[in-house]
């Protein structure tokens, strides 16, 4: 499997978990997101002032005042509104944005999350991922398992900077869907590609088996989104 | 659903059916100052729906004209915070006779508390009211040798507001100096219900110039479109 | 002299102090000030989102969603703006209006004001005072020198409850102007109507001359807007 | 001035003449989120002005295509308060090497202080950064079970910002999401500087449209309407 199709599986996955309402996406995994929330029903804001991103522009159309989070050029949809940031960051902060869906570079069993600093590193930012992370109804971490050097992201504990205590609700990867529930750690899901005892190789946090279990096959599910994903 | 329809969680309603959503003793902001601004069809069907009743009150004032100042008259109005209540004989009256108790806030810290109550953001200091008999039991601090006071933002399970118009997303609008209050307890309640003069389509409305974006809405009304 | 004319003539004074920039003017003698105020170059903001408040409409045109603080309906000019309460009280608490005229129960020769509650009086209502006396960057107030009781009302100490400590700037009467500098009060301006020591008797509080003191003659002002208060 | 004319205290100037107000070593607010909404043409001003240095800088980043960062390579900026610096590599240089101090703050707090700031509220208390590094230094407390931050407002003596147009009298509009940080900060200066692409007569804005009133501008200044 491809490095773009593990990337595309995991935004498809998360999609799935967003039906209806607003949801603010993060950089990276999560932008991909957007080609597979149901159109129409989800609407995206983006924290520098926009309800209702729309997709990108048809080359030559890009607006310099219209861009998103990311500062890529987007359009805007019949429903769209502009705002200050300090009414953004209300919306966030504020508990009306039903969902996000955001990387990280750890989480832990307790629903902490890790995603804006490594220690010794050169990064000199936190953005707006406090603000979401604290502030939407549901937090979901779309990420790999492992970071690219095959280290743990799933972890017992964080030990990077925290971006928020106990905040995570469910984490997606290319390999399973854990839920966060009571402050403990629960598989949902997990892909027939792997095995429970490779699963938990490269999980270091505990986890049970939640009773709402079900196993996926990964490959029918990319093999769907094919034809989106060559689009 | 058709191709290129939006379908925001927004729902339209009738007032009755709107009201019908308010749990009994909830703790209601309305939105107005004086009487402008103030969703008076909404408020007459909580009076016409009399299985509410107990509310707390957050609003600027009861004004003696508005429906608001009947709901108060027939004993359903338990509490009220606000900043002015002195033009109603009637309510000096029934708070001097301990009938009903009200929590005198400053105009100022009232709309900053509503706004950041919509705003996640818990408390807050003010020089408003520092040193005066509205602070005696709150606590102040000094930063940069002034006192401020702290005060507590403002939430509520219910808004009833008034817009102009609202879109089919539920994006609104106000009118000149009926704008006041509304946009903020918008954000500020678990269920804000707004009633407006006239539902235009989607593109209607300016994106430059929607005051309140469709997430800080629940029901809209459309006045004079019930059977009543 | 009527009491019409007094409260005109200490309109007219108040307004004499404000020959540029935003003021609010609160309820009762203030409410006059709006008429002697130069026009296009004193801006009116009003506390329930209005910033350039217009005289009133003429009979007939006035708009039950276009109204004053004093829920009086007015009409807008040209460099007009509507705003949320949040905004307008930002305005003021922010030390954004140039300086607001307001009427006053008592006030004390320190610059502490009580406008607000009469001890054991059904007064139950605060509105926007507070916050516009401790945010508006002057003070003035406009006042009657004694209470219709004939009390006084400039005092050594006020004994109602505050509306805020140590905010007055300038205080107006139909008798004399004080000013309030480093906390200690002065006497600006008296007029020949009255003399030293007859104003002393009707002023509880202890002031000094002012090194600027001057003494004008109050009817011949009032001749002069004779005109204009009969218009 | 004519009959029915209406003159604001807003000056209207060149960039050059607008820039030669910044005292040195001031603490400046620069709108903009990326470059979107960035004061490009006052910051060119303000860098030919080599009298201008010293200065603190409150703004949501520094973008390596943006003026603001010649100015930072000029190493005219002593500091920087703001969200988010990753993208220049030379701003994490100076600041690892200690040539600038960086005062980091989550975005949304770095909105609402300056928002509270023009507010005249000087403190208020966020759950965002609570027990993460960015609070360790911070007072915290807890409201209903939830742990919160006491974050300071952030005021400054300069801002400046960009709107898309100005009227005679100051007041501004923006234009899409180059909103952003700019009515916060029109708000929270003591001297707030507007570059406009367009000044209108009155009355070309419509005033439910209006974002940041006249009260809250100092001066402006046209893009491309001086001698350079």
């Amino acid at each position: 499997m491809t490095d773009l199709n593990i990337k595309r599986y995991i935004a498809w996955r998360s999609a799935q978990e967003l039906q209806a309402g607003v949801v603010n996406l993060g950089i990276g995994i999560p932008t991909l997101v957007a080609d597979y929330l149901p159109r129409g029903l989800v609407t995206i804001h983006s924290e520098n002032g926009i309800l209702g991103v729309g997709p990108s522009p048809v080359s030559g159309e890009e607006d310099a005042d219209l861009v998103n989070a990311g500062k890529a050029p987007v359009t805007i949809l019949p429903h769209s509104s502009f705002f200050d940031s300090s009414l953004s960051f209300a919306m966030m902060r504020g508990g009306h944005i039903d969902a996000t869906v955001i990387g990280a570079l750890q989480v832990a069993e307790n629903g902490d999350i890790a995603s804006w600093a490594i220690p010794g590193k050169d990064v000199l930012g936190v953005g707006g991922a406090m603000d979401l992370v604290v502030g939407a109804k549901r937090v979901i971490v779309a990420t790999t398992h492992l970071t690219p050097k095959g280290e743990a992201k799933i972890l017992s504990r964080c030990t990077y900077p925290l971006t928020a205590k106990k905040r995570v609700d469910t984490i997606i990867t290319e390999y399973a869907v854990f839920k966060i529930r009571q402050g403990k750690l629960y598989l949902v899901e997990k892909v027939e590609e792997i095995s429970f005892d490779e699963l938990k190789k490269i999980t270091e946090a505990s986890y049970k088996i939640a009773e709402d279990f079900k196993s996926v096959v990964r490959e029918s599910a990319i093999d769907n989104l094919k034809g989106e994903i060559l689009n | 659903m058709k191709e290129g329809e939006i379908k925001t969680s927004v729902e339209f309603l009738t007032a009755e059916a709107a009201v019908s959503r308010i749990p009994d003793k909830s703790r209601m902001m309305v939105g107005g100052f004086g009487r402008t601004g103030t969703p008076e069809h909404l408020l007459q069907a909580v009076i016409d729906n009399t299985e509410i009743d107990g509310l707390t009150i957050i609003s600027n004032n009861i004004n003696e004209t508005s429906n608001l100042h009947h709901l108060f008259m027939q004993g359903r109005i338990r509490k009220a915070i606000g900043s002015y209540y002195t033009t109603s004989k009637e309510v000096v009256k029934a708070y001097r006779e301990g009938h009903m108790d009200i929590e005198l806030i400053p105009q100022g810290t009232l709309s900053e508390a509503l706004r950041l109550g919509g705003s996640g953001i818990p408390a807050f200091y003010t020089p408003t009211s520092a040193g005066t008999e509205l602070a005696k039991d709150k606590e102040s601090r000094v930063f940069n040798g002034r006192e401020y006071v702290l005060e507590k933002s403002l939430t509520a399970e219910i808004a009833l507001i008034k817009a102009h118009k609202a879109d089919k997303a539920g994006n609104l609008i106000y009118r000149k100096s009926a704008r006041n209050f509304n946009p903020l307890m918008a954000m500020a309640a678990d269920l804000t219900i707004v009633e407006v003069e006239e539902i235009v389509e989607l593109g209607e409305l300016d994106p430059e110039e929607i005051i309140t974006p469709f997430i800080f809405v629940d029901i809209v009304v459309e006045r004079g479109k019930d059977n009543d």
